[in-house]
Formats: C-alpha cells, structure tokens, sequence
C-alpha cells in the first residue's frame, strides 16, 4: 500500500512532495544525493520567454533562520529548455514535470504558456505572479486581485494543461487573490513565493544585495506561510500546493494540518540535501504509526471544522 | 558529491584569525580534488546555508581533510568552537578545480592571503611531474603564515608581504614580474583577493600563459540548482559553484568591468 | 561626548534606544537586570479604554529564529495606567515614557488620547493602528490607506504630544500607508509591528495559540523590517523609529543604516535581558572606533544617495 | 533576577527520557528558593526562548544547582548533549516558590511524574520544621524514578503508578484519599498533571486544607513583561511566571473551565 499517492490537479503523485521552482535547478542537479524520481512532482526553475541574465552584484544573503536571493530570475529561456533540457533530462526523470512560469505582461506570459502547451514532458504550469508587472507600474501581478484574475485568465485560456498560481504573500488580503484566480480558472494556488526583504552590509554601509531587495526564504518564514495556507485553504475550494521554510518532516506534517494538498521543498534542500527522502519516509512513518490508510487524510486537519 | 559526517580531529588556531581543521572523512578524502570545496554545515540553526571552505589538503591514505580558514563572520567564529571528536557534516566535493592534468610543465603559483588555502592541496597535486614555483603575498607575516603547513621547502617559497615582515616588501605582483624578468612558465595558478588575481591574470596574458584563477561567491545550494552564485563570463552565465570556482582566467576577466558581476570578494 | 544623543520628535534622548511596546511590561519589570534609565525612552504595554483580558488559551509559540504572540492586548485599562502605574513608576523612570494606545473604532482611539493627553509623564504617544477595526469589518486600521489617515488625523487634533504610528507589515504597499499617516500630521512612523503567523500542534492537530494566529517577532522578521524602514524613510520626511528583530549590536547599526533614527528593542530582550546595555555600549563602541561625533550620521547610510 | 553562566556539572540520564543535570552558579544556588524556576537559554540560537526549569535542588554550600528534566521538543533534546565544563546562561531565579515559611505542620506533598521535578527542594526546605509525607504518582516505575533523587528516605515516601509497577496501583488522588481516611494533613503541595492538581485540590477543599499548586505556562519573557503567560483566576488576571507558577489552588481551580485559560500542561 502506498499511503502517501495523491492526485494533484489531475496528476497522479507517488507522494505529495514537490520541490520549489528555483531550488531544484532543472531535476537532476541533486541526482548525486538523491533519485529525482521519489519526488512526487518535479517544479523546474522559473522560465521566462528569452534567457535571462538575472541581477547582477550578489545574489545571496543569509538572515537568521532564512535566506534571501535575488536571482532574478536568471534563466536560459522557453526555447534552451524546449530543445535541450527536455532531452536531457528525457528518461531520466520520470516523475512528472512542472514548469514555473514568468511574464513582464499579460502576453508575455501567455505566449511562454502557448509554448509550454506542446512540450509533452510537462505535466502542469506553476504561474509565478509575483513579478513586477512593467505594465502596471512595477507593482508585482499577485499584489492586485484584478490583475491576478486577469493574467490566470488568459492563461487558462491558452493552455489544458492544469494551471497552479503561485501567489505572493507581499500582500495585505491573500484569501482575495486565491478567490479570484479561483474564480478565473486556476486548478491550485501555490503559496508561499518569498516575502520581500532586505540586509545590510554594516562595514560597506550598502545593502548586501546587488539588487537591494531580495526574496526570503526559509525557516523564518514559516509562520507567515502556514497562516496564509491556513486561510486560503479554507476560502477556495481548488486544492492548496504549501510551501514555505519547510525543513523537517514535522514541518511537511504541519503544512498539510494547514490545508496544503501537496507540498514544495526549497531552501530546506539548501539546508540539507536529502530533505525530500527524508521527509517521504517521515510521512510514511507517520501513516503507519497513526494507522492512516492515505496521507490525505490530514489535509486540513487543524481547520477549525475537523 | 555526496554528504559526509567527518570528524574533527584537529582544530586549532595558527595565529591571527587563522585556523586549521583537521576532518577524518573517508569518502571525502578520497574523492577530494585540488580547487574542489565543501560546504560546511553549521551546528547552530540559526545559519542555514553551509560554508564553502576549499579543500587545503586531502590524505588520501588516512582518509584526512585539512581545512584552513579564517575567521570572517558568526559562522567561521563557530567553527572555532569545535572540539576534536565532535562531528561535521561535508557537503562536496564541489565544483570544477584547478586542471592538475599537467606534465613536465614549469608551473607558477600565486596565491594571497587566504587564497593560499586551496593552493597547498594543488602544489601537492602537481609537483612531482612539473616545476612549481611559489609566490605567497600578503598583507604582513600573519597573513603568509599558511604556507608554513605547506609541504614544500619554505625557502624555496617567494614571499612577498605589504609591510615587509617576511619576504619582498610588495605584491604578489610585484613578485611575479620580478620572477618573469628572470624565467619563463607555462602556467600560472592563482588564488586570493579579486584585486590581485585580475593584476596576476593580466600580467599572465602579457606574457601569453596560461591562468587560472579561483573565484568566490555567495552561495545556497552549492550543486547549481539556485543560480545565486552566476557570475557573467564571456562564456554566457556561468556557476562558480559548478562551473568553477576555477575558471580560465580569459573567460571572466574584462567581462563588463562596470557591471559588478564579478566576485564578491571584498577584500 | 554623548555620542547616541538624540532628537527624535522633539524629545531629547540620551540615546536612540527604546523598548518595543508589550516586551517590555510598563518599565520596571526588567530592573533587576538594568537600569531603564539607560533607555532613551520607555515604551510601554499597549492601553485601552477598558481593561482587557486577552486572549485566552496558549498565547507564546516559539517558531525558527522567532515567536508567535497572541496576547490579545491584555492590558489595566487606561485608569489603572493612570491612577495607579505613573504612581508606581513615578520618580524611578526618568527616562521619557511613551504610552502605545489602541482602539476598536476612530472614536475609541481619540478617546484615549485624550485621556492621555492630561497624564504628565507621558511625552509621547505611539498609536498602534495594527488592530482590527470593528466598524470597518474587522480589517485592521494599519491595512487601508484612508483609515490609517483618518485615525491619525482624528488622534492628532485631540492631543499636543508627538504622535508616532506604529504601521503593520502585513499590507501589500507600507509606502502608501507612511505617506498618508505622515499626511495627515503623524510626527514619525514605527515599524514593523508583527507579522501575522501560526503554528501547528501535530500531536493535537490544532493550532498552537488559542487564538489561531498570532503576531511574528524576533530575529527572523529582520529582512522584512529592515526592507520595509529602508523604503518608508526614503519617502517620508518624517523619521522612522525601527524595530523588528534587532538582537545585537550589528543589528542596530543595520537598522539605523536603513534610516532609522531611533530603534525599539522586543523580543530581543527576551532573549537577552541586558540587550539594551549592550547595544548602547556597543553602539558607542561603534563610533569612537569610526570617528563618528553622532550616531545620527549613519542613519540612512545605506540609501541609494548616500 | 539575574543573569548568570553556570557551569555543567553533571548531566547524565536517568532512565527513559528523564535527565539529571548539577550545575555549578554561585549566585543562584544561594538565590534560588523552592518552587521558583529559571529559563535555561539555548545554544542553538534557532530556538529562541528560554526553557523554564525548575529547581529540584540547591546546595547553597557548594553552589550547586539540580534541574531535573525530561525531553519534549527540540531545546530539551539539545539540553542533553551539553557536556561536562559546558557553559549554560541561567536567568533567574523567577517566580513565586512555595510557602515555606511553616513550622510545626503536617505537610503532604503530592507530585505526579515530572511535577515531582520542584518538589525534592521544596520538601528539603520544610522537612526541618514540619512532618513531611510524600506521594509520588506517575505512569509506570520510570515516571516516579526522579523520587530516587530525593534525599528523603525512599521507604517513607507513597508510590502510585497507574500499572501498578511500583507501590499503590492507581492514582495520585487515589492515594491521597487513602492517606486522609488515615491521617489529618494541614497543608498540600501539589505538582504534576493539571488535572491531577485540579483532583488534588479538590479533595484538599473537601478536606479543608490549604493547597498550593503550581502551573506551568508558555513563557516568553519571566519576568511579567510580555503577558504571555496570563491565565484568569479568581483574582483577575495573573502571570505565571511572576505571581505563580506556585499559586494558591483556591484562586485558580474551577475559574471558568469553559475557557481554556487554565494551563497549557497538556500531560
Ligand atoms: C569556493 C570557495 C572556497 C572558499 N575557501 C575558503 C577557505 O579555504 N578558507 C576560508 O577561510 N574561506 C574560504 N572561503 C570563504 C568562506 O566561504 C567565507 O569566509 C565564509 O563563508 C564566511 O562565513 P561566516 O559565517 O564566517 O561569515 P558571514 O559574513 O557571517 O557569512 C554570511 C554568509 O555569507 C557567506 N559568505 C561570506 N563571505 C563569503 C565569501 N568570501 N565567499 C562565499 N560566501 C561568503 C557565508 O557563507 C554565509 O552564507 C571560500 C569561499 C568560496 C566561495
Ligand atoms: C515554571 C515551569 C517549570 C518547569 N519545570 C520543569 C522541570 O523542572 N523539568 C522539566 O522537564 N520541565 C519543566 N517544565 C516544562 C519545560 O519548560 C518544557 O518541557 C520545555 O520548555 C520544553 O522545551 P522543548 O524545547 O523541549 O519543547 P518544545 O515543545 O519544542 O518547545 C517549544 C516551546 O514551547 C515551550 N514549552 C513546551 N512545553 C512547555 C511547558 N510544559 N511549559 C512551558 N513551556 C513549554 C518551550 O519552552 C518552547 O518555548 C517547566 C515549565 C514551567 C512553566
Ligand atoms: C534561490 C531561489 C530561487 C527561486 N526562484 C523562483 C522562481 O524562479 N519562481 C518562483 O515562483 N519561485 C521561486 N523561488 C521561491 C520558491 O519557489 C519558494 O516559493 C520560496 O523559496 C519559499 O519556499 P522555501 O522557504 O521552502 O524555499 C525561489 C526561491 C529561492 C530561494
Ligand atoms: C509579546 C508581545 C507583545 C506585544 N504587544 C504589543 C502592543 O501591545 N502594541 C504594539 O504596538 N506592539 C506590540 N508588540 C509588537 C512589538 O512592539 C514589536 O513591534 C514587534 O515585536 C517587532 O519587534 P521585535 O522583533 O523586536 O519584537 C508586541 C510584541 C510582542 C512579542
Ligand atoms: S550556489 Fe546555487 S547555483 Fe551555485
Ligand atoms: S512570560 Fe512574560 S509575562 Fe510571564
């Protein structure tokens, strides 16, 4: 009996662990410490149109119990990932393929889901919404529900693969996004993208980054994220893929108690590179010594009606 | 690449903010190559990404890693607190390190300050089938103190400090120039402040060597799944972490010198 | 040379180091470790109209390089504040005392700022507007641009002492809401209050605070306040007093390098009770080794222009 | 109050999850008074509140403290691997301990598992003055070993385990009403589960005899500065980490037991 199988947004899962876009490279740069294919899904790094160099200057800062990055998303673009890394990693990686998606506009965004549409290895489309929207201002599409609404929509229109919207937690009402992208189409909301931040370099009196800003990540934010997956989940009825400082099976037991039907692993791979097996054969263990026939079961199970 | 628990067995100060680490680690010993690192992983949680500290010497025979480092913030002060017995967990071995594929080549070492860490394992590496020659350059006699635990003749090591403690009163390059009046090499490996190895580069390609020098950057992952480390070359993007931290020295110096893509080396 | 003196909003500090409201009790509770005359100034427990209880159930969650609060405001109640606490403290805190005030409505609001208009030792007022506004549906004051105006607006006409408002991070652009507070008459902004987060109990399978959520403090909020307090002092006039996290010296002078100009010290002091004597030391220690008369000149010190 | 860095001197496990660990700090084994705590602070700095640890036992003469403690979560986990020589930061002694200001009395002292963790100090600072009978309840033989540590002899003291392993097979209360239908007591003590408090104090009431139980709360600061700790009593709102954790039963039993303000002791 595999207690851990799950089917999200249609796809059938050997567990509910995913990692998180930009944490796990394209899927086989952890191959050496652990088989990529344990995984129950695979979120590539975010994909834009063309290839991106990403932020200049430093990239990395840690924080207590966190981390920021400011890569921006530098990636080798729609076209290097269709011709070469969906061979490369062809046979390799059999657990199925989820590509994050990026756009600078609404077109932008939906003409990268166009080209996603004919690449068979990809099983479903993570739309990354926290970047800036150069259309709108620079403020990130995730941070207006209208915007949000609107970017899902047109992809959705586009595409039949599953559309998962990663929201940002940059924002004061998150239950108001989930619900319109919601109402647009989304199959899941991913959550949480990282929380905007900062650190300073006292002896340069200049902020670490190159960029200034960067994306925390990491334990530390862990409370924000299991908050914000604890309101979501119980104001939408699409499932709830959680994510956000998780770093031990504990942590993974917590997120899904908060209502997240699957989970995402990213800085905690940083943190320790074999995570995900770990974390697959803690919830297997924990199955099995509460006598729970599937993992599903404890989806949700701290919502105030359990 | 793999992880490892090594265990300490040697850990002391060698004056300064300078430390060695002595790490019985099998497997990491033996697969261990010169400019390889490992990421260190810290015992207070409160730091989460590992260390990336360079393979100083590796035996294969006693399965034993040296580490040499200096004390730069909370978490190399930490390591400081380690106590012989006590376990570490080694990431690594990581990236592409220096090409040590040479014979009967009259090579040219130049390493500054604490870029000297990565070198002895090099030195030990190619000298019984090359010449090596040794610059060790910095700031006083503190800082050139490390090529004491080199296994190599120390009075066949130039040496060359700012305040003239030890050696030639100047840089590394000073040196370097000094040493070219007088011979030829066919190679020049250099490790230690961005400063100094763009000057060593530049000085290579005047006299049509061959360089390779040895970035730092900040880093997560260590395996090139985050690309915080990329750095802008004039072959595209590339990871320090993976692609280097050994590059050929044509490929990143003059990359777009204003745009401050190049090493986060501060010193 | 007193090198930390310090103007901040026309009071003269000794030095630019306070207490964060509710770490700090109403100013003796830490005497046994250090004197609180050592403080610049002595923020004390958010008041009320009436007494409050709080919340019932757990109220504290330690979480990675953090902690969960939900003390729900439990504080005497202004006449007790008033009758019997400026009595207690009365000749033994010196030090200037800044009452923090909180309401459920506007009017809740200018009523106890009236009230502490006429009570003698207090010099400033530090108005919270991170609560839930009853009329306005239980959003918090801090979360909408307008109502944050408003309530300042209506605060400042009913009293003469400085007003400091204390925003939530917990809004998509704090920008917006520093401008409009700094609009409407606030004489500085105080950031960041708490994040909002919660914590799971696995073995219960029930959140950890009685109260579901809670307020995020401590080292790991620092990025976010410090991303935060760079960009409202860069778009106000007014001065910003910073705090979220701070727990050592190089701390401090991150925060004051992002434009701070005074800093409030919480959850840090749990962690450490004799933290303020050692980032006074430390920040004295800071100047003479860089040749600084005053440790107003490295506030900003990090901003682009600099 | 105060700050003070004690020196472990023992540190040893004492069967099952239970540890015993003797630390040498002058100022607070003087200080300290039975049923008061301090908050132990950990080393790893992920984790970072105090630990509230109760004095099991000062030796004022040679500066020695006794916590006695059992491993929960992640900071009495990591409690367990401090060596020998290793520095802990203590803060304290906090809180309002047990009366023990009696003479002349027949006291009975009621702990049950880890609640028993207080009580060795508090019998050593009464049994002086006053006849002192100790029950000691807990699930099976491991939960009642920490009895073994007191300095009172083991045959005088009242064991009750609910399977029976050693002494009364049953409860504390159980006990307890045996030991009323025999003798008169004037005051109880009481540690331990919160519902076998509440059963105490109960019977106690009954019985009209005084009790002092003492409650355990989520603590962030000690010393009455962050009101987490709060709980509603019959006096109004009280912390317990400065006016408790001892309080008298009376003020705190049968408060509203709708609202879950009593006590986070979920044992
Ligand atoms: C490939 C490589 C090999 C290295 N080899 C050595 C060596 O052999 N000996 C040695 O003493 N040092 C070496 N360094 C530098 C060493 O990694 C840093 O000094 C160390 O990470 C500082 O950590 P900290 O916690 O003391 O400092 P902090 O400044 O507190 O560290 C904060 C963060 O920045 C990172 N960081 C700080 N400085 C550097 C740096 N120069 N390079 C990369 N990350 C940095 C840390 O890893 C950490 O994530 C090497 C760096 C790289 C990239
Ligand atoms: C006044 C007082 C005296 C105590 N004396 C003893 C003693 O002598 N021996 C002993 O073994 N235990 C004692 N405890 C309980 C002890 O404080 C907890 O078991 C310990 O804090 C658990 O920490 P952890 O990191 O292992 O557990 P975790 O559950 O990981 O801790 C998470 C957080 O919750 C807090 N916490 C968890 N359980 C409790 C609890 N029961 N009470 C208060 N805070 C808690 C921790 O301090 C920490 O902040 C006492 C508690 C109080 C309030
Ligand atoms: C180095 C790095 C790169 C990231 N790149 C992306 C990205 O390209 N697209 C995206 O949607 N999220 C990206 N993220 C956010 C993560 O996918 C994840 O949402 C966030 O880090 C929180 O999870 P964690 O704490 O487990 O890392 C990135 C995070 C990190 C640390
Ligand atoms: C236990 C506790 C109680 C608090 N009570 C208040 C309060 O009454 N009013 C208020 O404005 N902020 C309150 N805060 C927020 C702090 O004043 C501060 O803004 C926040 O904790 C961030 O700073 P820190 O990380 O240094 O603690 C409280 C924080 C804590 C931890
Ligand atoms: S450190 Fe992650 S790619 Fe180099
Ligand atoms: S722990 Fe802060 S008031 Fe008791």
């Amino acid at each position: 009996m595999n207690r851990l199988k799950t089917n999200f947004v249609g796809l059938d899962l050997k567990n509910p662990i995913m990692t998180a876009s930009g944490c796990f490279g394209f899927g086989l740069e952890y191959k050496d410490y652990f088989d990529p294919n344990e995984l129950g899904a695979v979120v590539v790094k975010g994909l834009t149109l063309e290839p991106r160099d990403g932020n200049s200057g430093t990239r990395i800062a840690e924080t207590p119990g966190g981390m920021l990055n400011s890569v921006g998303l530098e990636n080798p673009g729609i076209d290097h990932f269709e011709n070469v890394i969906t061979k490369e990693i062809d046979g390799k990686i059999t657990s199925p393929i989820i590509t994050n998606i990026n756009g600078r506009t609404i077109e932008e965004y939906v003409e990268i889901a166009k080209r996603v549409e004919s690449i068979e290895a990809v099983k479903a489309i993570e739309l990354n919404i926290s970047c800036p929207n150069v259309k709108d201002g620079g403020m990130a599409f995730g941070a207006r529900p209208e915007v949000a609404g609107a970017v899902t929509k047109a992809v959705k229109e586009v595409t039949t693969k599953p559309v998962i919207v990663k929201l940002s937690p940059n924002v004061t009402d998150i239950v108001a996004i989930a619900k319109i992208v919601e109402e647009n189409g989304a199959d899941a909301v991913a959550l949480i993208n990282t929380l905007l931040g900062m650190s300073i370099d006292i002896k340069k009196k200049k902020p670490v980054l190159g960029n200034i800003f960067g994306g925390l990540s990491g334990p530390a934010v862990k409370p924000v994220a299991l908050r914000m997956i604890y309101q979501v989940s119980q104001a939408v009825k699409i499932p709830v893929l959680g994510m956000g400082g998780i770093s031990s099976v504990n942590d993974a037991i917590e997120f899904l108690m908060a209502g997240a039907s699957a989970i995402s692993l990213g800085t905690g791979i940083f943190m320790n590179p074999i995570l995900p097996l770990e974390i697959k054969e803690g919830l297997e263990k924990y199955c099995i010594e509460n006598n729970i026939d599937n993992i599903s079961e404890i989806v949700g199970a701290a919502h105030p009606n359990k | 690449m793999f992880l490892e628990d090594g265990v300490i067995i040697e850990n002391k100060n060698m004056g300064d903010n300078y430390y060695l680490m002595k790490v019985k680690a099998v497997k990491s010993a033996v697969a261990a190559k010169a400019g390889q690192f490992y990421m260190i992983k810290c015992h207070n949680g409160i730091r989460i990404l590992g260390r990336p500290i360079s393979i100083h010497y590796a035996d294969q025979e006693n399965h034993m890693l040296e580490f040499y480092y200096e004390v730069i913030g909370e978490g190399t002060k930490e390591f400081t607190n380690y106590k012989i017995g006590e376990e570490i967990r080694l990431q690594g071995p990581l990236g592409t390190g220096f090409d040590t594929e040479l014979k009967g080549k009259k090579i040219l070492v130049v390493g500054g300050g604490m870029g000297m860490a990565p070198l002895k394992y090099l030195v030990e590496s190619v000298k019984n089938k090359n010449t090596v020659t040794i610059i060790a350059a910095g700031r006083d006699v503190g800082a050139v103190r490390i090529a004491d635990n080199y296994h190599f003749p120390k009075e066949d090591i130039v040496f060359a400090t700012d305040d003239g403690t030890v050696g030639l009163k100047g840089n590394a390059v000073d040196a370097m120039k000094e040493l070219l009046s007088k011979e030829k090499y066919d190679i020049v490996y250099t490790c230690g402040p961005h400063k100094m190895m763009e000057a060593v580069a530049r000085v290579a390609s005047e006299h049509n060597m061959r360089c390779q020098i040895s970035l730092e950057e900040k880093m997560a992952c260590g395996v090139k799944a985050c690309v915080g480390c990329s750095i802008k070359t004039k072959e595209g993007m590339k990871r320090v972490c993976a692609d280097g931290p050994v590059f050929e020295a044509e490929v990143i110096v003059d990359v777009n010198p204003k745009e401050n893509t190049g090493c986060s080396c501060g010193k």
